[in-house]
């Protein structure tokens, strides 16, 4: 059985002058082989033996995805030691709470921004021995006695290993599968976070059992953007990338990654429904915008009718090639729901995408969807079947529960919790609520985000939402209905869509706050609205009421205010009491909403619309 | 901040007078500007904040006076020599080169440190491709610093406003200057833009050690981030000194708020 | 649509400052060079070669060197067809007084010392600003057309004024008598064509070196703002002299070449201030500041006359249609051509190759 | 050294100057207006010319001839102003002289097309006879012969300067002229008709045209080579400053003066005949060397 420094010790050997990463900066891909990255890996690892890491010790890595993290992560692994991925634009509170908790030793992070957030945590975190930066612009300054440079420490490290030079072999010899290789940080959709303990089998065997299912190779381009501080990121990102060997890839920065997607041209993708709604939701704006109606008509016929080979020539495989999708074997989505549109419309591309379903307690998967790569659509909320060695249950309440070799270990420092999570017989609750039947799992909603109406009529906002979502103009929505006679609707649009379908009619505006309250803009959106409306009144659906009420918001919901997760994730209880006063103007029947700023002036008047 | 007694002047102006056509812009102005410090010189307009810059690098020269930079004296400073001496400048109404993209308009702020002629430009042989490639680093080092990575391979002309600004600090930028003159290097920008503007002086500044001289019409700006302020009206300087000083001293009072022009 | 740009990573700054970024273009810029010299050197008949290939190159190389002044630089120069008789005159001097001397070295030194009348010309523009340096370039122009006339010395003494350039004349290299590419091949059609090509190519490379060099971004920065240029310590007036210097030494060549593998004769008459203004109007057509837009504006200046002949005499057949009408209705439409790109398109044919070519990348969307 | 043949030759090249001045005066007013150097002004003297002569050739009156031409011009100058100069009004300066070169080429092929390339001859009926200025002149002593068609010339013309200056100084549309050469926008705001400023200036351009391509005409027949008066006008504005009457007046004096004087002294001495047309640019050149923006041009303060 393996372990991740075994993993890499394999590489060596069977694929040493192979690419395994690529790094876009200053404008270039820089590339290591896995020779040269074992070499630095074990630069890194001495130096952190050197600076007195034991195995169990953890440390906190911090940063975008870089290089050096991604060695400090292998390095740490390798001393038996666990890497604790956090999050790189978190600021000193929201970092305080993890730091605190993990009781890191170390702490490994990428420049400044990160130091800066750190830094005036340094007396409270009397485990930290040492923070090791990676880009020492800025940092090289700082009069701190704990920071060390990652060169100083690799050199420190080297060192080191010319007067211990097996201490290395022998701490990786000692690493067992049961050893534990990370704690992820639960950000949650609600709660404060809790970091969940995962052992080197845990990632190992599910990631195992996925790359057999899919069929990965070791001549996979992987697009590595999802921050490691997410369990789908260390699934996706580093489990199946130790196990196969292939090469990740990773983005200059925020801004570029689109385009640095394009250049890569992966072959193997997986992103949250936020990712794929994006770049569903450009393709769509830039239809549409487009002088001729040829594109749109193409596409709405792909939509109806699938691909022609034509068609594919002309028209979807240029599209794939600008958003780098041409290459892709087979593409995941996960971590929320993937609005059916949007789902619908990257299989009719040619994008063989899938839903899967994970989360931090389970190592990032516990399943597939299986379907033929030329199926055009799937039944709703599928996620697939369970991969192999993962059990699942749903109990009375509906909720999904799951057992497997993936089975994290528990919270770090909190066993109350852990017990509530994991019973005795290692069941552990998702939280989630969906149907298994068929080996064919279903997942409908959070548990706690089920809604009742006052009539005691159960509905799901997430379907309605999903449902709305699936329009390029609209963002993000949520409902609202909990113990009321009616559901009312708070719609955020996309700005880069809206904004472009306004350019394209002349209508002025300076930003989102302007464009969301524009006549012509709420009429768009209560166009879609009504469709929405129309089609469940069709239907009929027990769980899926219409919408009475609705407002276009002027803003989209805040990361930094805790609307959403940093995965964008809404937060349905924080939503709601942020936005209170115009939920209840709402309800009230009220016509407009005036918002106001602090000072208590007139900002602007939201139109309330009823459907 | 420290006393002015204990620190080195980068720059000294003494007694400058510049008139154009017999019309006074400036009139008998000294002052220092001291190794490492932000100084802010501001002024209602038509102060003569943007000719004091223009005398400073040479643009403009003065009939009366002497400048001193890094403890060499001129009468006469020519805009080459100023670039040559590390006199880095930004404009008040942006002076990119239109025609080239973000990149090529870095790449030129370093033209001084390239060494290779025209020949081995047209063979791309000797120095020439070295060179290339070695500016070329230090200016993604740059463009990553002022997040540019973006646009990099972008026109000029088709950025938005601010990051044209942008673009413009990172070609003084490129000449690795020991002084920078930026003028007005906020005006026009949104409060966020401004933000991140002031944030990469700052930075510019503690990391690289580089003084700065800027104009600014932004009070809240330049009393949050200069170590000294000058203050000019109507071609004179009225005030000199730590920002708190000088917002107390009543002719700036008065030039502010008292007298409208 | 044709272009694939999906999955190619640049791992390099060598490779990222390539000429040609796109692999795509890389290949057809390989087959077309390699379709210039195998296939049109086998199958082009001789009317192809003197009456289209030849002066096509020949008038984009001399306006890929008023580009340099005028379009990189920003200087207005209207002095091309002297500095291309400068240029021609030269090659035939010395080919005609030194028993060694070779084609290619003559056609080089010709552009030497055209480049440094270029120098003593462009002098002015470190005083004289924007339009008003038009009066130097036309006083070059001026001087070429009087000075050739004035000494029969540079014309060796002939006396009806025109020089027919003899077969001697034409070596390319020390020992080719022996060879099959003897003076007899490189005096031919043939001979010269590739001649041409070589020339042409050599200087489109060196060109585009220059440009995506600091030199060539000097050039722009003056252009674009000289003060701002002088500011960040670009040597303003060294940069407008090699500018100019450039400019001429590429003028320079082309007339050498206008002489000895075009009309194979001599003759300064040719070299009129018309011709430079025709060479101007290649540069504004094609696209200021573009390489591909000099050929572009050459063909089309050049091929437009030729097209409304043929055109005629295969729909009218041949002699219906008279040369004078040929050549005012040429006028009409270039001067049209020339003011509606102007008011539409300053960019010039090179714009619209580089929208349209900037459509297939994005294909099938507009932006 | 012969001051009478050196006195001769000097009056000779001013009064040929003056000529100079009068075409080049035509350039500085389109200049003022649109800021632009009008390339087209010589085919456009060779068209008023072609008209003229054509029409008289068809034996119409003169006085006839001279208004029908003047009428085509004003409304040819008006076309210009609104197809080609309106759409590029600020556009570089490049871009707008490179339009009045198409221009050029454009209306050229017209004329050869209309008119054919044949020599026309055109007959103002000014005798071409040598006068005798000794008797003006007694003082010096000396024999000056000078053309009395010069003389006939260079007077047509001198009214037609005064004239334009009179106009242009003392009239409302003068000092809005002034005002729009020195800034459109600023003009505009204080309500200045630009377009009606174009087309006055256009029209007078015209007019300046035709009474040039006349006297021009007699002198070398109605030819092509007429269009060269723009080489002759451009060395004479340059010298000037571009936007100045006096200066373009004092330009084309030191240009008519420079090319005779050169022609009888300089060409002998450096070997050739036919310097005048470098020689004037080279004149040009050597003022411009002095002052950068011409003799009467604002010096330019870079505002940065």
């Amino acid at each position: 059985m393996e372990t991740f420094p075994s993993l890499l010790q394999q590489h060596i050997t069977q694929r040493a002058s192979h690419t395994a990463l690529r790094m876009k900066r200053y404008g270039i891909w820089n590339a290591y082989s896995w020779q040269e990255v074992s070499t630095e890996v074990a630069a890194l690892a001495n130096g952190f033996a050197a600076k007195g890491l034991q195995a169990g010790d953890r440390v906190a890595v911090i940063g975008n995805n870089v290089p050096q993290l991604f060695f400090a992560i292998m390095a740490t692994q390798s001393l038996g030691a666990v890497p604790v991925p956090l999050h790189a634009d978190s600021n000193s509170e929201e970092l305080r709470g993890m730091l605190v908790n993990c009781e890191a030793k170390f702490v490994v992070l990428q420049d400044q921004q990160q130091a800066d957030s750190v830094m005036p945590l340094l007396a409270e975190l009397l485990t930290l021995t040492q923070v090791v930066y990676v880009d020492t612009r800025g940092i090289e300054n700082y009069k701190v006695e704990q920071l060390i440079s990652f060169a100083d420490m690799q050199k420190a490290g080297e060192a080191f290993a010319s007067q211990n030079p097996n201490h290395l072999q022998q701490a990786i010899a000692q690493v067992t599968p049961d050893t534990d290789a990370f704690i992820v940080y639960t950000s949650g959709t609600s709660g404060a976070p809790r970091g969940a303990v995962l052992s080197h089998s845990n990632f190992l065997t599910i990631g195992q059992a996925f790359a057999e299912q899919e069929k990965l190779g070791d001549e996979e381009e992987v697009f590595a953007y999802l921050p490691l501080s997410y369990s789908s990121a260390l699934f996706y990102g580093y489990t199946l990338w130790m196990i196969k060997g292939y090469t990740i890839n990773c983005p200059e920065s925020n801004e570029t990654t689109m385009s640095d997607m394009r250049e890569v041209g992966p072959t193997f993708l997986y992103g949250p429904p936020h990712f794929f709604k994006t770049i569903y939701s450009q393709i769509n704006s830039r239809a549409a915008s487009s002088k001729s109606k040829m594109i749109d008509k193409h596409l709405d016929g792909m939509m109806s009718k699938g691909r022609t080979w034509l068609g594919s020539k002309l028209v979807f495989d240029p599209i794939k090639d600008l958003y780098g999708l041409s290459r892709i074997k087979s593409a995941y989505v996960g971590g929320d729901m993937v609005s059916n549109e949007v789902f619908h419309f990257f299989r009719a591309l040619g994008v063989n995408l899938k839903t899967t379903y994970g989360s931090a307690e389970s190592a990032g998967c516990i399943s597939v969807q299986e379907i033929t790569e030329d199926a055009l659509t799937a039944e709703e909320n599928v996620v697939g079947a369970p991969l192999r060695g993962v059990d699942i249950k749903v109990s009375d309440n509906q909720e999904i529960s799951f057992k497997g070799p993936n089975t994290f270990k528990g919270y770090y420092g909190d066993v109350a919790q852990s017990g509530q999570a994991k019973d005795a017989e290692g069941w552990v609750k998702t939280g989630d609520i969906g149907e298994f039947a068929n080996n064919t799992l279903k997942v409908l909603e959070r548990v706690d985000c089920k809604s009742s109406f006052s009539t005691g009529a159960d509905f799901i906002p997430k379907q309605i939402e999903n449902a709305l979502k699936a329009s390029p103009y609209i963002k993000d929505v949520v409902v609202v209905g909990e113990q009321r006679d009616h559901s009312v609707a708070l719609i955020v649009i996309d700005g880069d869509t809206v904004g472009a379908w306004a350019d394209m009619r002349q209508i002025q505006f300076t930003g989102l706050r302007e464009l969301a309250t524009k006549t012509e803009v709420v009429e768009l959106i209560s166009e879609r609205v009504r469709d929405l409306n129309t089609k469940i009144t069709q239907v009929g659906g027990s769980n899926c009421p219409p919408i009475k009420r609705y407002t276009v918001l002027n803003r989209e919901f805040s990361v930094a205010a805790g609307e959403m997760t940093r995965s964008r994730k809404i937060r349905r209880q924080v939503i709601g009491t942020n936005n209170a006063k115009i939920i209840e103007a709402l309800f009230a029947g009220e016509p407009t909403f005036d918002v106001t700023d602090s000072a208590g002036e007139l900002v602007a008047q939201l139109r309330l619309e009823t459907a | 901040m420290n006393s002015p007694d204990n620190k080195k002047s980068i720059l000294v102006l003494k007694d400058i007078s510049l008139s154009f056509k017999g019309v006074k812009a400036i009139t008998d102005i000294s002052f220092n500007v001291y190794e490492g410090e932000i100084c802010s010189v501001i002024g209602p307009n038509g102060a003569g904040k943007s000719s004091m810059l223009n005398v400073i690098n040479g643009v403009y020269i003065p009939q009366e006076g002497t400048i001193s930079f890094d403890g060499k004296e001129f009468t006469k400073m020519k805009p080459h020599s100023a670039a040559v001496m590390g006199i880095g400048r930004t404009f008040q109404n942006i002076a990119l080169f239109s025609g080239m993209s973000v990149l090529d308009n870095i790449m030129s702020g370093r033209n001084l440190m390239m060494k290779a002629n025209f020949w081995e430009h047209a063979l791309n042989i000797g120095r020439a491709e070295k060179e290339e490639l070695e500016h070329r680093q230090a200016v993604e080092e740059i463009i990553e610093f002022l997040g540019l990575q973006s646009i990099r391979k972008t026109p000029v002309a088709s950025l938005a406003y601010g990051l044209q600004k942008r673009v413009e600090l990172g070609r003084a930028l490129a000449a690795k200057p020991k002084m920078l003159l930026l003028d007005e290097p906020m005006a026009g920008m949104t409060m966020e833009e401004k933000l991140d503007m002031s944030c990469f002086i700052q930075e510019i500044n503690r990391n690289y050690g580089t003084t700065i001289v800027l104009i600014e019409h932004d009070m809240g700006v330049v009393m949050d981030i200069s170590d000294h302020v000058v203050v000019l009206d109507y071609g004179k300087k009225i005030g000199d000194g730590a920002p708190d000083e000088v917002m107390n001293n009543q002719d700036v009072i008065d030039a502010y708020l008292g007298v409208s022009h | 649509m044709f272009y694939r740009e999906a999955g190619k990573l640049v791992g390099s700054f060598g490779k990222d400052r390539r000429m040609l970024p796109l692999l795509e273009d890389r290949w057809l810029a390989v087959l077309f060079v390699a379709f210039m010299y195998f296939v049109v050197t086998a199958i082009a008949s001789d009317y192809m070669f003197t009456a289209i290939l030849i002066p096509i190159m020949v008038l984009g190389v001399a306006t890929l060197g008023l580009n340099i002044a005028v379009g990189y630089t920003g200087q207005l120069s209207l002095g091309t067809a002297g500095f291309m008789c400068f240029g021609a005159f030269s090659a035939f001097n010395l080919i005609l007084r030194i028993d060694w001397m070779t084609i290619p070295l003559a056609f080089f030194l010709s552009g030497m010392i055209a480049g440094g009348v270029g120098i003593i010309f462009g002098l002015p523009s470190l005083r004289i600003k924007g339009f008003y340096l038009i009066v130097s370039t036309l006083a070059a122009q001026f001087f070429a057309e009087w000075v050739f006339n004035a000494y029969p010395w540079f014309l060796n003494y002939t006396s009806s004024g025109v020089v027919s350039l003899p077969m001697h004349h034409y070596r390319v290299f020390p020992g080719q008598e022996n060879t099959p590419f003897n003076a007899a091949f490189w005096y031919s059609s043939q001979g010269r064509y590739l001649v041409t090509l070589t020339v042409t190519i050599l200087l489109v490379l060196a060109c585009k070196n220059l440009v995506r060099s600091n030199t060539g971004r000097n050039w722009m920065a003056v252009r674009d703002m000289d003060i701002a240029a002088k500011v960040i310590g670009i040597p303003v007036a060294k940069t407008k002299l090699m500018a100019f210097f450039i400019s001429t030494f590429y003028c320079g060549v082309a007339g050498a070449m206008y002489c000895y593998c075009y009309i194979g004769n001599l003759d300064f008459m040719i070299f009129n201030l018309r011709r430079s203004f025709l060479v101007m109007f290649m540069v504004i057509v094609g696209g200021l500041g573009s390489i591909l837009g000099s050929f572009l504006g050459a063909i089309f200046v050049y091929a437009w006359p030729i097209l409304i002949t043929r055109g005629s005499d295969f729909i009218f057949g041949g002699g219906a249609i008279d040369t004078a009408f040929i050549e005012n209705n040429s006028k009409i439409v270039v001067g049209t051509i020339i003011i509606v790109l102007l008011i539409r398109e300053p960019g010039g044919f090179a714009a619209l190759w580089s929208s349209s070519k900037q459509k297939l990348r994005v294909w099938p969307f507009a932006q | 050294m012969d001051y009478a043949f050196f006195l001769e030759v000097l009056v000779g090249g001013l009064l040929s100057g003056i000529m100079y001045s009068l075409v080049a005066i035509g350039f500085v007013l389109i200049y003022k207006s649109s800021g632009v150097f009008n390339f087209a002004q010589g085919t456009m003297l060779l068209l008023a010319a072609l008209t003229f002569v054509s029409l008289t050739e068809r034996m119409v009156n003169f006085w006839v001839a001279f208004a029908i031409t003047l009428m085509i011009m004003v409304v040819l100058g008006i076309i210009i102003e609104r197809t080609v100069m309106r759409p590029l009004a600020n556009q570089s300066l490049l871009s707008l002289f490179m339009a009045t070169v198409g221009l050029n080429y454009f209306l050229e092929g017209l004329a050869q097309g209309v008119w054919d390339s044949a020599v026309h001859g055109v007959n103002l009926g000014i005798s071409n006879d040598p006068i005798f200025l000794i008797d003006k002149f007694p003082v010096l002593g000396l024999d000056i012969i000078v053309s009395y068609f010069d003389m006939a010339a260079a007077g047509i013309a001198g009214l037609m300067i005064l004239g334009l200056s009179l106009f242009f100084t003392f009239t409302r549309t003068g000092l809005s002229l002034r005002a729009v050469s020195d800034d459109h926008l600023a003009a505009m705001a204080v309500g200045i008709p630009l377009s009606r400023i174009w087309a006055i200036v256009w029209a007078v351009t015209g007019v300046i045209c035709l009474i040039a391509g006349l006297l021009w005409g007699d002198r070398v027949s109605v030819s092509f080579t007429l269009t060269s008066a723009v080489l002759k006008g451009l060395p004479v504005i340059l010298i000037g400053g571009l936007t100045s009457i006096p200066g373009a007046i004092v330009g084309g004096l030191i240009i008519g003066a420079s090319e005779k004087l050169g022609e009888i002294y300089v060409a002998e001495w450096i070997g050739g005949q036919g310097i005048e047309h470098w020689w004037a640019y080279t004149t040009a050149l050597l003022f411009l060397m002095v002052r950068p923006t011409g003799i009467f041009g604002e010096k330019e303060i870079e505002r940065v």
